[in-house]
């Protein structure tokens, strides 16, 4: 049984403490960005006032200590996502962005050829779009697009023209402006059938329910610290290890080669060969922490308690505006997050979020790094406001009176 | 931070409410620029027609927050008509009134009358300044403008 | 005038106050990452308690004043280092290790032809050598090196020659192995004097002296907050605003673009354009609090301070063994920073470092990621001490001791 | 941490200070093959010859740690002239020693009673356990002789 209790949560979350503008802070940007418990902050300091040092290569008690705790944080994220062959599947990065360049430029640039065919979707974030483009460019891959259906969801009448001839299919998990879930063991089965790997962006799946690669069938993925109740500064790449033995190095430098020489260099194995440098120790720390303490809450039960706030939300969104407020994703809560986008009739976003901001509401306004989605939908931004573990309905109560100001206020 | 009010000032809703010199000028004659606010999505697109050294006529089109929409209304409004040094001036005037740092204007009150005053209704926008990240969408319309008097001398035969 | 006193920032440094194995801990691996004082680890905690959001995109409070704190920091570095272009030189990565693979993949791969030869020298660390391999195996550039001479320091008698067609000169601040500093003015001209953009690797010298850019003629410059005081996590890349703005995009993702479309993509300009996806945020801040507190300290008065400990170390080491531990470094301290490298008669540097860890010792074994200076020297190790603002003579008289261990252990 | 003892037992600084079976043999018929530790630089060469089912000479030669060199003395003591079978099974138990955890030495004091017996002097190496970066260092030579035993078998016509 999980004791998952929204009201602690935001008790343990110490910037949930805060006041803006004299009101209780209403925290709707989690979507951007999680904002860490105590647990989480606590064992970074502990780490840096008890246990810093450079990893891997010393032998004295601290920097013993330091390489433990990075290599546990490797091993609670592959426990945390079911990674069938362990931490040995784990690379640590900067962020999810950083992930899908290394997809891109070490799996994609030797696995690709001219002519091959990587398919992502219309809802992607930028992170998942532009490294394909970029490959396009030096490696000339071609890059398809399944399309965004009016009823916010994947449109897969075309699928199987569009896989022909894919390697890789690469999809959000949930959708960072839509909340639309996809079905990714659905589309793990598609992509096998076509012969393509299948690619995961986890950056918003991963902290509002629960992920597992192996029983879905999912051949990388890749997701961030900060967007996880963690700290900034680190990001995950999984792939499965008989994908990750044959992938060239990406970034170079100390810690991924096996020897150098004044004529060249031979690149270490295992997942050394993709951490360059010093990697981020202190906040694989607070990632361990973060896993720790969403497996406390169960992720089902994260995800249980943000479908019911999301329920709330678009009941009241659309029962208290006579329809001004339009909300950009799906109406109902199966397959579908705590992201709500607001088109708010005359009111452009930016002047949504700043008014919210005097009511102490945090939502952010833009295009969510989320540009063809826009075109899309010929939209050029919303006002997104997301759910977190910590949010209460009371921060949809700020919502809604702060939405009625800016609308009176622009009428 | 300041209140909401010294952001959103009447003339500011009014203009974004009810924008002036909306529409498209043949090209040629007249230049056409587009500005761009990446952060946001914000575009403005002006349509500038030089003659005689003045900027004779001024439309323009776009979409974005209140802010650069009403920015670029009053700024055509400002603009329109003046001769190319009076515009010089007029943006420069105004990117001055954009760069006050807020930490002045925390301890000063408002900022150089002068500046404010020479702005006429312009001055509407002193308080953007407050907003760190609303500047952006003031400037664009300006910067924008600012783009294509450069384009438009330097396409001059 | 500084206030400078090590005992004061000994008591800073919250892990300096631990012991290990009964023994109060003598920190001697500054050189692989140094320990960050308290107000560093506070600075960080303050930023997620109060005002973690995302960075850039959002108008409401705690994201503005994230985006404040975030740019403060870089112009906290641009101020640090002199950056004659302020702010918009300077670009946040994860370490100095990505830095220079931004360096080689945007600007050597959009700037460098077959046959273009980049200069490096035989005591640079991987991060400034592997990516050069990776560039010639890429695009065909040549890669050659200054060689360092018995004297332990470069070796200039065939520089013109060497330098003859190069177009980058790239040569580390101080030796993280040997201890030598070069002298970055005098080959800053003489890489302008041969057409040749000059590049620095800062991970060793800007935390323990001055670092100009402007005064030095430095076109590049790379380094990490963990070894300035600061956290994991986050490095720097400065660039001459000239040249940052003909570079390329590296990374692809989201921050870094103007727009995406479904058929492609426009990059940003300015230093956003090689920040993609969530930075470093906390990391930032936690580095702009370091680099407060080593203005604080005054940079020459830590280089004086951590001068007069290494010239009483190597004093001590030449006088109290008989010639059977050999410092592989200069043995004057002009032009030298705070690395000692040792190579103790009779005993491997592993066992070195096991032993002195039962004194409390943290001194590192290994190859220190400098593999061709280590073939250069014939070695396969080294047990590397190296000094941090707040070492004392004490943590010298604790190696002492502990060497004396060693050789009888071994005798 | 363990004391220091645990890890210099005076059969490894024996071993150290003379390793056994140092040197170098004919290639062929011997087989030969390089381990290697990039994280502190420690190299062992194997000369393995095989005949008749038996590691019936074997050589080496190196550098690297007290524990990287003793294991490698150690092993070649406790496998030359023995039969492939008696080899792989040493192998065997060598690697189980060195994964016994940490924590199950620290509740369960020393591994396997019968294991350690069955090792002979190798033995001596059980304290490396307690210093998890050491372990690397006495597994390389074994590593490398797993290798080569696979490699020759693979070259065997
Ligand atoms: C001289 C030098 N350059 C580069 C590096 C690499 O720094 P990082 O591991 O932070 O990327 C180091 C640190 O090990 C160094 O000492
Ligand atoms: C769906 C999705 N993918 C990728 C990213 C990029 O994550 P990061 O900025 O941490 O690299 C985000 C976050 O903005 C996201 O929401």
């Amino acid at each position: 049984m999980s004791s998952f209790n929204p009201t602690r949560v935001r008790a343990d979350v110490p910037l949930l403490h805060r006041q803006v503008h004299g009101r209780p802070i209403a925290y709707l940007d989690s979507a951007s960005s999680t904002l860490p418990p105590r647990a989480v902050i606590e064992a970074m300091d502990r780490y840096y006032e008890r246990h810093h040092a450079n990893v891997h290569r010393g032998v004295y008690q601290t920097a013993e200590e330091a390489t433990a705790d990075y290599e546990g944080a490797r091993a609670a994220v592959a426990r945390y996502i079911n990674a069938p062959g362990g931490a040995e599947e784990v690379v640590f990065t900067k962020n999810t962005t950083e992930s899908f360049n290394l997809l891109a430029r070490s799996w994609g640039a030797s696995r690709l050829s001219p002519g091959d065919v990587v398919v992502v979707t219309e809802m992607e974030h930028h992170a998942n779009v532009v490294p394909w483009f970029q490959l396009r460019d030096s490696h000339g891959v071609e890059v398809r697009f399944i399309p965004v259906g009016d009823d916010y969801r994947l449109d897969l009448s075309h699928v199987d023209q569009l896989l022909e001839g894919a390697k890789l299919l690469s999809v959000t998990g949930m959708s960072n402006v839509l909340g639309t879930r996809n079905d990714l063991a659905a589309l793990a089965r598609l992509a096998h059938d076509h012969g393509a790997l299948f690619a995961v962006d986890g950056a918003q799946s991963v902290a509002h329910g629960s992920t597992d690669v192996a029983r879905d069938g999912i051949d990388f993925l890749a997701f961030s610290g900060h967007k996880m109740l963690g700290p900034t500064g680190i990001g995950v790449f999984f792939a499965r290890r008989s994908l990750l033995e044959a992938m060239p190095p990406f970034l170079g430098g100390g810690g991924m080669i096996a020897d150098v020489r004044t004529d060249g260099f031979t690149p270490a194995t295992g997942v050394a060969r993709f951490e360059a440098g010093t990697p981020p120790i202190a906040e694989a720390v607070g990632l361990h922490a973060a896993i720790r303490y969403l497996e406390g809450l169960g992720p089902d039960a994260v995800e249980a308690h943000e479908r019911e706030l999301t329920r709330d939300a678009l009941e009241r969104l659309e029962g208290d505006f006579d329809g001004r407020v339009r909300v950009v994703g799906p109406r109902d809560v199966v397959d579908r997050g705590g992201v709500l986008s607001l088109d708010v009739e005359g009111v452009h976003p930016h002047d949504v979020a700043q008014v919210l901001d005097q009511h102490g509401v945090c939502v952010r306004p833009g295009h969510h790094c989320a540009k063809p989605l826009m075109h899309r939908f010929g939209l050029a931004a919303t006002a997104r406001a997301s759910f977190g573990p910590y949010s209460l309905t009371r921060d949809t109560d700020a919502l809604i009176e702060g939405l009625g100001h800016a609308l009176s206020l622009f009428a | 931070m300041a209140p909401l009010d010294d952001l959103y000032r009447e003339i500011i809703l009014d203009h974004y409410r009810t924008p002036r010199n909306r529409g498209e000028l043949p090209t040629p004659p007249a230049h056409r620029v587009e500005g761009f606010n990446p952060l946001c999505g914000d575009e403005v697109t002006l349509y500038l027609e030089l003659r005689d050294g003045r900027l004779a006529d001024l439309k323009m089109t776009g979409r974005g927050c209140s802010i650069s929409q009403a920015s670029a209304s009053l700024m055509g409004a400002a603009v329109k008509g003046k001769s190319l040094e009076e515009v010089e001036a007029a943006l420069e005037r105004f990117r001055r009134l954009m760069t006050v740092t807020e930490t002045r204007l925390d301890d000063g009150g408002e900022p150089e009358p002068l500046d404010v005053r020479s702005l006429g209704e312009l001055a509407a926008l002193a308080g953007v300044v407050k907003f760190p990240v609303r500047i952006k969408c003031a400037m664009l319309a300006w910067t924008t403008l600012a783009q294509g008097l450069d384009e438009a001398a330097a396409d001059a035969p």
